[in-house]
């Protein structure tokens, strides 16, 4: 089984990244383009088969270590 | 302020309640105050602009009484506390700028971005006055190794410091780290910067000119950060989690536009006054302004740059987002400064103008949201004598007996964690960019070239809070002691300081004491070494679950040197060379243990009192090392300071890759012994005796304690240990704890 | 011989290697801001360090596609030499004018430090002031610099002598690639040794004040070279 | 409409990053982690209301300047 994390800032955290690609895109004369922003997105392959205990376990290493709630957001998808 | 205008004023947002008070950290004696000097109940904006005002950390009211104790002056002050920064004349038309600050609850909460942000505060903070930062450094103390938290705050808070400072292109040159369990749940971050800028050329905070704009640059405003002030001047508790999301995120990139932007902006005409929105953002920029010029201000808020949709009144005024600006111009340059801001793609927007009303009033939709006289809102904050109790004297120590020949307690002490080689950290700072970094890290005070010529500004960081702790008023004599101590040993000339007091809760009559104590010794000590204090920050409540931290007054100081060429090193630069040490030991009885690492590292105590302090004697000594390695007698010189003789020693010996025989008394004070004024130094045979003898002319303790050589460093003629096992042992220990789990 | 140092936001050692320049051309060095639509007349166009534009997407990728990165690659592609150093190294791999990508450090830390450096061939416009094989004391200070190329381009890279530099060990503390580099490599050319691309910062060696001095010789050779 | 970009790094690239999770994964205790990859994803929100125009843009940005095809493979997904 197969794990997708996505992390992205919180509403409201500033996203310099962000921000920074999107000044890019519009000098580089890209149109139309709005808000912009950066996560990360983490892949883990589990040996875990079961679909809630692989979600459990991931959602502990969201909390321990993959994500810092204090700015950050996670959402997890379970791929298989 | 006509009727109409009070009724808006009163109908805007809801309604202050005894809670509301409460939870804005208000006392109900301050919130009288208030009521009185507003003559009606404040809406909601208005309290939250008090109670930002009035917090500890903008109000410095538990603090005020003492820090005016502290000595200020000194021929060479440009401008001493109150400012921005510190400002210190340096010659040839040239000043230094300066300040350290903390951002300590932010960091222990996100190691990362707190630190980050602490030090792109900080730069902010010595950019607004016109100086080009030049040198940033750190402070750093953790809880102990063991601690669960305590590898992950480490590995944060470098790399948010390095993250910060590497992106903004200014050298992290120095800093000093310790370990100890009374930080275990309250960290300190304590940042510093210096800066340069051409004397006459300095910029201040003091509004001017009614009807001139005031303009916004830098990021935009967010919602982030609000009640940051308030956060750093509570106390912690188990639900601190909660107040999470006050924390920021930095944007270094940013940062360095703004520097450059500003100082471009500078080199015009343009700027009347310019202030820095640090805690307490727009609302601790304007009234500042305002108050140190007399004037009144009045916010256009919609004007405000805003990143969020619906921010209201409360957020714009009380939010803490980073990298922003706040200035008076000149009417007329408003084009000029537009220009340059939009070349360096900055926001850029005029958000109020000066007025003669001497009232702080901020506008929406041209309906006044809040209204506030500025100098009762500045003048009338609460100032506390509060209550305190001296610190016992800890008793004397008994005679100890050493638990392990002393080589080895050498080799334990090297890889301990408060002595053990900070390499790991520093190479993750970019320490020479600029280009004129003359000393890495690693000595005793970093050495930063003056950009274009051959004189250089010595910088360093120090303060033992065991020594604190044990005797607090010994305890700051000894802080500024040794940072005045670690310029001369480079050869500069020490000219002032900046501070960052870091205690527990000064609620508490221990506290104050500490806090009472600590400053007195720091008082007599800038007085005594013509050291003055030009800018500082407190931060109290460092406590968490009434646990105090050790009282920590962080003391960073410049001191000026006229040819680099002629700066002092602690590396031993060649054999057969004899080691001199200057200074005597505190009481006559061989070596002062009381307090030191060897107590704590070998025999598990922390007890005794610590070192004396005599402040002559570190005069004089200081004058007379100083007077060597100016002339040119002396080019290897090291102070002592933890750990003691020995320490100092190998420390010179590893920095050299040259070993040493050294010859003394048996017993583990004079090895080990952490008496004060004291220096290492090297010098062929012929010059050793030269400076015996000058020594001796001029009252000064001073004996040749060993020679230089080898690969190894022995005692008394005894079993060597060799360089490597030592190096091992000081360069192993934290990369090997970096990579633990 | 006329330089030009092109300053992008976020560039912070553009300073640095002007003074190093000026130190050895004697000339003045045109600074020359990224928005700028006129590239003036150069011998040699320097790209400095730094965090252009933050280095928050990918290091060097948002100034390597700038509009004035355009004319820089158009005048490369004349044969003008330029010089790309770290920040600068990345912007030139972004633009390829050198092959391969620079990678987060294998460490993933950020690391200032001197390594050594083996010149690995004294026959360029860059090392003829060295000699092939000499060994250099230089820092590096960055956080993504290892850098990667595929086989194939190795190979190429090996067969047409465009390594230019090569981490090796010497007495400094710390493993001699700082940052897991294929092959130690250091710094690269372009297939006519025109462009040189390298992460270390020889005008951070560039003085005696600066701790060492064996980064001058590469600007004073290219003064010899160039002028 | 808004763009989602995922970027992450070829096989044969190394992504010291993935592997430094996985590691502190394992320490940290949890048992059955394979391989984990760290990439990044990019929201874009766009003017744009037509998909084929959209996707026809992003991938341009994504030539241009997001991802850097020497170590990078990109995917875009249309939101909305
Ligand atoms: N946090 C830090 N950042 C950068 N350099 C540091 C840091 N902590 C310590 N150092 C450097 O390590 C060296 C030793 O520090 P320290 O033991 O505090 O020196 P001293 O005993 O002379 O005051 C100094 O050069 C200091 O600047
Ligand atoms: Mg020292």
């Amino acid at each position: 089984m197969k794990a997708r994390v996505h992390i992205s800032y919180k509403n409201g955290v500033l996203d310099p990244q962000g921000r920074a690609i999107g000044q890019t895109l519009g000098n580089l004369g890209f149109a139309g383009v709005g808000e912009v922003r950066q996560g990360k997105l983490i892949e883990i392959e589990l040996a875990e088969t079961d679909a809630g205990a692989a979600r459990q376990a991931v959602e502990a290493m969201c909390q321990r270590l993959l994500a810092n709630t204090v700015i950050e957001n996670y959402s997890i998808e379970l791929v298989d | 302020m006509s009727s109409r205008e009070e009724q808006a004023v009163l109908r805007n947002e809801p309604n202050v309640t005894a809670e509301t008070v409460a939870e804005h950290g208000l006392s109900e004696a301050e919130y009288r105050i208030i009521l009185n000097l507003l003559g009606r109940e404040p809406n909601l904006t208005e309290l939250g602009i008090f109670s930002v005002m009035w917090s500890e950390h903008c109000s410095y009211k538990s603090s005020k009484i003492w820090l005016k104790t502290l000595p200020t002056e000194a021929a060479w002050v440009i401008c001493g506390p109150g400012e921005n920064a510190g400002v210190v004349d340096i010659g040839e038309g040239l000043a230094a700028i300066f300040k350290m600050e903390s951002h300590n609850h932010p960091s222990f909460i996100e190691p990362y971005q707190g630190a980050a942000t602490g030090v792109g505060g900080i730069l902010r903070d010595v950019f607004t006055m016109g100086a080009r930062p030049i040198a940033n450094l750190n402070a750093l103390r953790f809880g102990a190794p063991e601690d669960a938290k305590t590898r992950h705050l480490v590995a944060g808070v470098v790399a948010g410091i390095g993250g910060y400072g590497n992106c903004v292109g200014v050298p992290t040159v120095g800093g000093e780290v310790n370990f100890h369990a009374a930080y275990n749940g309250n960290i300190l971050v304590n940042a510093m910067t210096v800066g340069l800028a051409e004397a006459d050329k300095i910029f201040y905070s003091a509004a001017a000119g009614i009807g001139n704009p005031v303009v916004y640059v830098g990021s935009k405003t967010g919602r982030d950060g609000i009640h940051g002030a308030t956060m750093a001047s509570a106390e912690f508790d188990d639900d601190s989690e909660e107040k999470r999301p006050t924390v920021q995120v930095g944007d270094p990139f940013t940062e360095k536009l703004l520097i450059e932007a500003c100082l471009e902006l500078m080199a015009t005409d343009a700027i009347v006054a310019i202030q820095d929105m640090g805690a307490a953002g727009l609302t601790c920029s304007s009234v500042e302004m305002a108050d140190k010029g007399g004037v009144g201000i009045d916010l256009d808020i919609d004007a405000v740059p805003q990143r969020e949709d619906g921010m209201t009144p409360y957020e714009v005024m009380l939010s803490e987002s980073q990298e922003r600006m706040l200035m008076v111009l000149r009417p007329g340059s408003e084009g000029t400064a537009r220009a340059i801001f939009e070349k360096w793609q900055l926001d850029f927007a005029i958000v109020g103008r000066i007025t003669e009303t001497g009232r702080f009033t901020g506008r929406l939709d041209g309906e006044v949201v809040f209204d506030i006289p500025v100098r009762p809102l500045v003048e009338e904050s609460p100032e506390y004598d509060r209550p305190w109790t001296a610190v016992e004297a800890p008793a004397e120590l008994a005679p100890i007996t050493a638990p392990m020949p002393h080589l080895e307690a050498l080799q334990t002490l090297l890889g301990c964690p408060d002595l053990a080689s900070r390499r790991w950290i520093w190479e993750q700072y970019d320490h020479m960019v600029m280009a004129d970094t003359a000393r890495r890290p690693g000595g005793d005070a970093a050495l930063v070239r003056i950009h274009g010529s051959g004189r250089g500004l010595a910088i360093a960081t120090d303060c033992t809070p065991r020594y604190c702790r044990a005797e607090p008023r010994r305890g700051g004599a000894q802080a500024v002691a040794e940072v005045w101590r670690n310029l001369t040993a480079t050869g500069a000339r020490p000219l002032a300081i900046t501070d960052c007091l870091n205690f527990g809760n000064p609620e508490r009559p221990e506290i104050m004491g500490q806090f009472v104590g600590c400053i007195q010794g720091m008082g007599e000590a800038c007085a005594a070494l013509d050291f003055p204090v030009v800018s500082g920050n407190v931060s109290l409540y460092n406590e968490t679950n009434g646990q105090a931290i050790l009282p920590t007054p962080a003391i960073g100081g410049i001191g000026l040197l006229d040819d680099l060429r002629r700066a002092a090193d602690l590396a031993l630069a060649a054999a057969d060379e004899v080691l001199i040490l200057i200074g005597g030991d505190d009481d006559g009885a061989g070596g002062h243990l009381g307090q030191s690492l060897y107590l704590r590292e070998l025999l598990g105590r922390e007890d005794g009192p610590p070192p004396a302090v005599d402040l002559a004697a570190e005069r004089q000594n200081g004058d007379f090392v100083r007077g060597l390695i100016a002339d040119g007698t002396v080019r290897t010189c090291h102070d002592l300071a933890d750990g003691g003789l020995l320490v100092a020693a190998a420390e010179m010996a590893l920095a050299g890759g040259i070993g040493a025989a050294l010859d003394g008394p048996e017993g583990a004070g004079w090895w080990f012994g952490e008496d004060q004024g004291r220096y290492l130094l090297a010098a062929p045979p012929a010059v050793g005796e030269d400076i015996l003898a000058r020594a001796k002319a001029e009252g000064i303790a001073a004996s040749a304690i060993g020679r230089t050589g080898g690969d190894a460093l022995t005692l008394n003629g005894g079993a060597p240990i060799s360089l490597a096992t030592l190096r091992q042992a000081h360069e192993g220990w934290l990369p090997a704890y970096m990579s633990g789990p | 011989m006329k330089t030009s140092v092109i300053v992008f936001p976020g560039s912070n050692c553009d300073r640095d290697v002007k003074v190093a320049l000026e130190q050895s051309t004697g000339g003045p060095v045109d600074m020359v801001w990224h928005g700028d639509s006129e590239l003036p007349a150069a011998d040699l166009i320097v790209l400095p360090g730094g965090f252009s534009y933050g280095d928050y997407l990918r290091c060097g990728a948002m100034a390597a596609h700038s509009p004035v990165m355009r004319e820089v690659v158009a005048r490369a592609e004349d044969g003008v030499p330029v010089l790309g150093i770290c920040n600068g190294f990345q912007m030139l791999v972004e633009t390829g004018l050198v092959p391969g990508a620079l990678l987060p450090n294998a460490g993933l830390k950020f690391v200032c430090r001197d390594v050594h450096l083996r010149v690995e061939t004294s026959q360029s416009l860059f090392t003829n002031g060295y000699e092939s094989g000499q060994v250099l004391r230089i820092p590096v200070a960055h956080h993504d610099g290892q850098y990667f190329a595929d086989g194939d381009t190795l190979e190429r890279l090996q067969d047409g002598g465009q390594i230019a530099f090569r981490y090796t060990a010497g007495e400094t503390p710390g493993p001699a690639n700082p940052n897991g580099s294929t092959d130690d490599i250091a710094g690269v050319y372009n297939d006519r040794k025109t462009v040189l691309g390298l992460m270390p910062h020889p005008e951070r060696a560039a003085d005696p004040q600066h701790g060492g001095n064996d980064g001058r010789a590469l600007f004073d050779g290219l003064v010899t070279a160039l002028s």
